[in-house]
């Protein structure tokens, strides 16, 4: 049940290709000027290429749920202190 | 084959070697446990000097330098060194392998790779007192911009916290692995004894917040180093960010020291009370979700630095939310009493102990977590008081506690149990003498790490003074009983000298090299009795 | 009638104060009556009491409603202590290694802090060099110096006399000797002072100034 | 160490391998590079949301070029390890073996790209307490600070990665890893991975954000 991994290098050859895709998309996108937007497309690119790296060439999807578990819960308390630092700096008095 | 016992065992090393290469985990917890026992007495020294200096207004034994490095060698070593790794690495490292019904943890040489860390990690505390600028004037906290701008030898020290907090990750991530894969068969989650509920808790803070504190040290040895502006306000960096970083990390590790405490409580009542604990389900439950709210409430350090008014109120109603899971724990292990058959001995003694000063010290963090009394009170000797009540009265008495509970089952010896009762009577009475003061003093505004102070505190000052004569007093007794014991003569070989449940008291005393003959199977919940069935 | 923060912080720090001695005690007088009532001589065979569902609900629902209680008389006081009043009278205090210094709108400096009586003073925090901490306990109100940021704290004075500022953020080798004093005025005594230009406590100043001032 | 190979001999029957434990070992160590690397995003957040027209203005002086070239470096070099840990689970031993020299050589081009990248910006005087620097606002020096501390800190990670798989090749070479024993391999193709996503996210953070 542990090398359930398809060792087929026909899907990693294609998700490599998706990955250069995206690379090459959120290069293009970057040279438009979309303002604030860019930020949030880039970043939501950016996690669709990790979710294919770690789902495929880390083997996430196939592996047991245990590790699901474990990388949504480091996700979460990363995303914590993000969200409560912010809770901070968007609030705070400005400064001189 | 499985006869000899973890003291005794010779293999390819011996003599010294023979444990400084062990693998074994027992060997390992007994070397954290002498290593620890020499830093903890240290700063017990330091502090009771910094008590001596502040007998008197203005100097009494020293300048304000020597104090001012004083309170930081105090805070860095008692927390680097002895809180944050003392109950998971001794006594996690030596029973929870056993408690599993495991042989060893998942990886043994990690294992004693961690303790190197932490002995060139103090090691290096220590050395950087003799070079560079002199030993360290910054406080445990590093705060920027004083951290960048002072002489003295910080860049190392912080190196050395660094290389401390390699120890605590790979301490953490053995313990994780090991309590999902080593399990014996038939010990599901909830037959699982709360000691390691408490430690899996423990560990994933280690093992997700740590890396916090090791970047923002990586940052101020850089800063100092190059001037990378990242925390220098001269180059644009931002102090209140250092302090949002250092605490991302510092206030978890509050639980880091808590939890494996809170979980040995669980251990203990019911030993000595001969019933099963009161409420499983809720304890080991409480120790996840402190474990969980603790990453919320971090900026209850910072409610007078200049953060924004919103996340003022956002972190202090999270942190009255998260007192609520302790107070859980503290009802269930009163109720756990409740009818119970109870031997007052040594370490039931100590937990108890624990109980009333870990209440005072939760209940007046209340008083901290309330926004507006927090801005009068913090900085003050009120902060000082509290922190020492959650962490000494907290992780110190229960580290007695495990000592006195374990010491018979690590080392087949027996101390004077009389005298072990009086150390932890004297030890009480000082700590409040010497802490309980302190609540007065910082609420009539006594800021905290102050070399001087004003006549008008003066006798509250001599008060605390005293109290720190007669708590060192205490730890002296403790300390000397247990020495003796540790030195007697006669072996005991009472497999189950406290009528214990859990898995330890099932192996012989001291546990053998590979602590099972026979991997048990495990039928019932870890405080199930015989007599109950 | 503006809020006494004083009083607020007071009457919270005495609810809470309250309700901790009351648990304090239950816990403790609980726990001492167990150990005495239910000891091996006394009680031989121990009953097997594992949980109570009921129980672990009521010690749950009952603090988190204190401690929502408590929150709220924290905030409410917090909130009054940062809305400064429109009409407060502003002064700047600078902190350096190891002293304060104080600015007024008109220009003038002192290292002592003087406000009239009947005005809110709203102070207006920077450091220099390091962190430090502006405190005035008789006053429950405290707020970081920190190079780079303004923050912020008003109080209002209501009595004549002289209270000690200190410093509570540890900055050094004389941290604790970073004292200074706020003295209130009357109304009158303060507009003299106030204006009445080169006081000796500003050329103070002004000689450390120079000395001091990192860059 | 050799005591425990003194005691593994005493008790094999016992002592069984735990591919999953060791996977999840790997995997909690990932954790914490991914948290360490977390607070540096936490430290480029704020510090963006507090000086965004200067970070735009200093990205500009980023080559976006290179930093693309990298990306594909190591997203190929991510490929090539996948592929030999396929490779050696099919049998393949000397296929996988050239994967993994390609993989580390991806690494070393990555490396030198980032060398020239970094000391053409050093030659320019863009570098802490460098000559540019002084005149620069706060924004665009703290900007400078995150990039040199955050790619370095990548670079180190990128290094470490190909001492790890150096290792592997002799370990594939000496056959210690093989079509049934290949956790090892896994482990070390895990870390790369992790070291291709955070450059993932640091590319278009410093490269693309104008």
């Amino acid at each position: 049940m542990e090398k359930t991994h398809s060792i087929n290098y026909g899907t990693y050859v294609l998700v490599w290709l998706g990955l250069v895709a995206l690379t090459t998309l959120t290069v293009a996108i970057a040279g438009l000027n979309l303002y604030s937007l860019t930020i949030i497309v880039a970043m939501a690119i950016a996690t669709t290429k990790s979710l294919l790296v770690a789902n495929y060439f880390m083997h996430v999807k196939s592996d047991s749920r245990v590790f699901k578990v474990f990388i949504v819960v480091c996700i979460v308390i990363f995303l914590t202190m993000i969200i409560l630092t912010f809770f901070d700096l968007i609030f705070r008095y400005p400064a001189k | 084959m499985n006869e000899v016992s973890y003291l005794k065992y010779e293999g390819k090393h011996n003599g010294l070697a023979g444990w400084l290469l062990s693998t074994d985990h027992k060997r390992i917890g007994v070397m954290y446990l002498a290593a620890m026992i020499v830093f903890f007495l240290t700063a017990v020294v330091f502090g009771l000097l910094m008590k001596f200096e502040m007998l008197t207004p203005g100097r009494t034994i020293m300048g304000p330098q020597t104090y001012n490095t004083l309170f930081t060698l105090h805070g860095v070593m008692m927390i680097f060194l002895f809180i944050i790794p003392g109950l998971p690495a001794i006594f996690g490292n030596f029973f929870l392998p056993i408690m599993l019904g495991a042989k060893d943890v998942a990886f043994p040489r990690i294992n004693l790779l961690s303790w190197y860390f932490y002995i060139i990690g103090a090691l290096m505390i220590l050395a950087s007192l003799l070079f560079g600028g002199g030993p360290i004037d910054t406080g445990w906290t590093f705060y920027v911009p004083y951290s960048l701008r002072t002489g003295t030898n910080v860049t190392f020290a912080v190196f050395a916290a660094f290389v401390l907090g390699f120890s605590s990750i790979l301490t953490g991530l053995n313990f994780i692995t090991t309590i999902h894969r080593m399990r014996a068969p038939g010990m599901n989650w909830f037959r699982m004894p709360l000691f390691a509920w408490g430690l899996y808790a423990t560990a994933w803070i280690q093992l997700l917040a740590t890396p916090i504190l090791g970047i923002t040290l990586l940052l101020i040895m850089l800063e100092r180093i190059f001037g990378i502006g990242i925390f220098d306000p001269a180059l644009g960096g931002d102090p209140l960010l250092y302090q949002h970083m250092f605490w991302i990390y510092s206030h978890p590790a509050v639980y880091i020291m808590i939890l494996p405490a809170m979980g040995l409580v669980s251990e203990i009542i019911p030993t000595f009370s001969k019933k099963n604990i009161f409420g499983y389900g809720p304890i080991a439950m409480s120790s996840l979700a402190i474990a969980f709210v603790g990453y919320l409430v971090w900026g209850h350090h910072m409610f007078s630095t200049g953060i924004s008014d919103t996340s003022r109120a956002i972190f202090s109603l999270l942190t009255f939310l998260v007192a609520i899971p302790s107070g859980v724990k503290v009802f269930n292990w009163v109720a756990t009493l409740y009818k119970g058959s109870i031997d007052l001995r040594p370490p039931l003694l100590f937990v108890l102990i624990f109980i009333i000063l870990f209440s005072i010290g939760g209940l007046t963090g209340l008083v901290l977590g309330s926004l507006n009394t927090d801005i009068h009170l913090t900085d003050t000797y009120f902060v000082v008081a509290h922190f020492h009540y959650v962490m000494f009265g907290g992780m110190g008495t229960l580290f007695f506690a495990a000592l006195h509970y374990w010491f018979p089952k690590m080392f087949g010896k027996m101390y004077n149990e009389k005298i072990a009762a009086i150390g932890a009577w004297t030890f009480a009475i000082g700590f409040n003498v010497l802490y309980f003061p302190m609540f007065i003093l910082g609420y009539l505004g006594m800021p905290r790490r102050y070399y001087d102070y004003l006549p008008e505190f003066r006798n509250l000052h001599v008060i605390s003074t005293i109290g720190s004569w007669i708590m060192v007093t205490g730890i002296f007794i403790i300390v000397i009983n247990l020495l003796k014991g540790f030195l007697k003569k006669e072996m005991i070989t009472d497999i189950n000298p406290w009528g214990g449940t859990t898995l330890e008291w099932t192996v012989p005393t001291p546990p053998p090299v590979e602590n099972f003959d026979k991997i048990p199977v495990i039928t019932r919940g870890p405080y199930e009795r015989d007599e109950h069935k | 009638m503006r809020p006494n923060i004083v009083d607020q912080v007071d009457t919270t720090f005495f609810i809470i104060a309250g309700i901790s001695v009351f648990f304090l005690l239950l816990i403790g007088i609980i726990m001492v009556y167990f150990v005495i009532k239910y000891n091996k001589k006394r009680n031989p065979i121990p009953s097997n009491v594992t949980g109570n569902t009921k129980l672990e609900i009521l010690w749950t629902v009952i603090p988190t409603l204190l401690a929502l209680g408590m929150f709220f008389s924290g905030y409410a006081g917090f909130k009054n202590m940062r809305n400064a009043p429109e009409d407060s009278f502003t002064v700047k205090v600078i902190g350096r290694m190891w002293f304060w210094s104080f600015e007024y709108d008109n220009g003038k400096k002192s290292d002592t802090l003087y406000v009239p009586l009947s005005r809110p003073i709203k102070m207006e925090i920077t450091s220099m060099d390091v962190n430090h901490s502006f405190y005035i306990p008789s006053f429950r109100e405290k707020e970081d110096a920190i190079p780079g940021r303004k923050n912020y704290l008003w109080f209002q004075p209501t009595a004549l006399g002289s209270y000690n500022i200190e410093c509570a953020e540890y900055c050094g080798l004389n941290h604790s000797a970073m004292y200074s004093k706020v003295v209130v005025m009357p109304d009158k005594d303060f507009e003299k002072w106030y204006n009445t230009p080169n006081p000796v406590d500003s050329l103070n100043t002004q000689k450390k100034d120079s000395t001091l001032i990192n860059k | 160490m050799d005591n425990e190979s003194v005691m593994e001999n005493k008790h094999t029957e016992h002592i069984h391998r735990d591919d999953v434990g060791s996977k999840m070992g790997m995997w909690l160590f990932l954790f914490t590079e991914l948290i360490l690397f977390g607070g540096m995003f936490i430290l480029y957040a704020g510090y963006r949301f507090m000086y965004a027209d200067s970070f735009r203005v200093a990205a500009m002086r980023l080559d976006t070029v290179v930093g693309t070239v990298n990306t594909i470096l190591l997203l190929t070099s991510s490929l090539t390890a996948v592929l030999s840990l396929a490779a050696i689970q099919k049998k393949q031993k000397l296929f996988s073996m050239y994967l993994l020299v390609f993989t580390i050589v991806c690494g070393g081009a990555f490396l030198i790209n980032k060398y020239f990248e970094w000391s053409t910006k050093i030659h320019h005087g863009f570098y802490p307490r460098g000559p540019e620097m002084a005149d620069l606002p706060d924004g665009e020096v703290v900007f400078y600070g995150l990039y040199y501390v955050m790619t370095g800190l990548h670079a180190l990670h990128v290094i470490v990665g190909m001492v790890f798989l150096t290792f592997m090749l002799v370990f594939v070479y000496k056959e210690k890893i093989t079509f049934d024993n290949s956790q090892k391999l896994e482990n070390a193709g895990l870390y790369w991975h992790l070291v291709d996503i955070i450059w993932i996210f640091l590319f278009p953070l410093f490269y693309l954000i104008h």
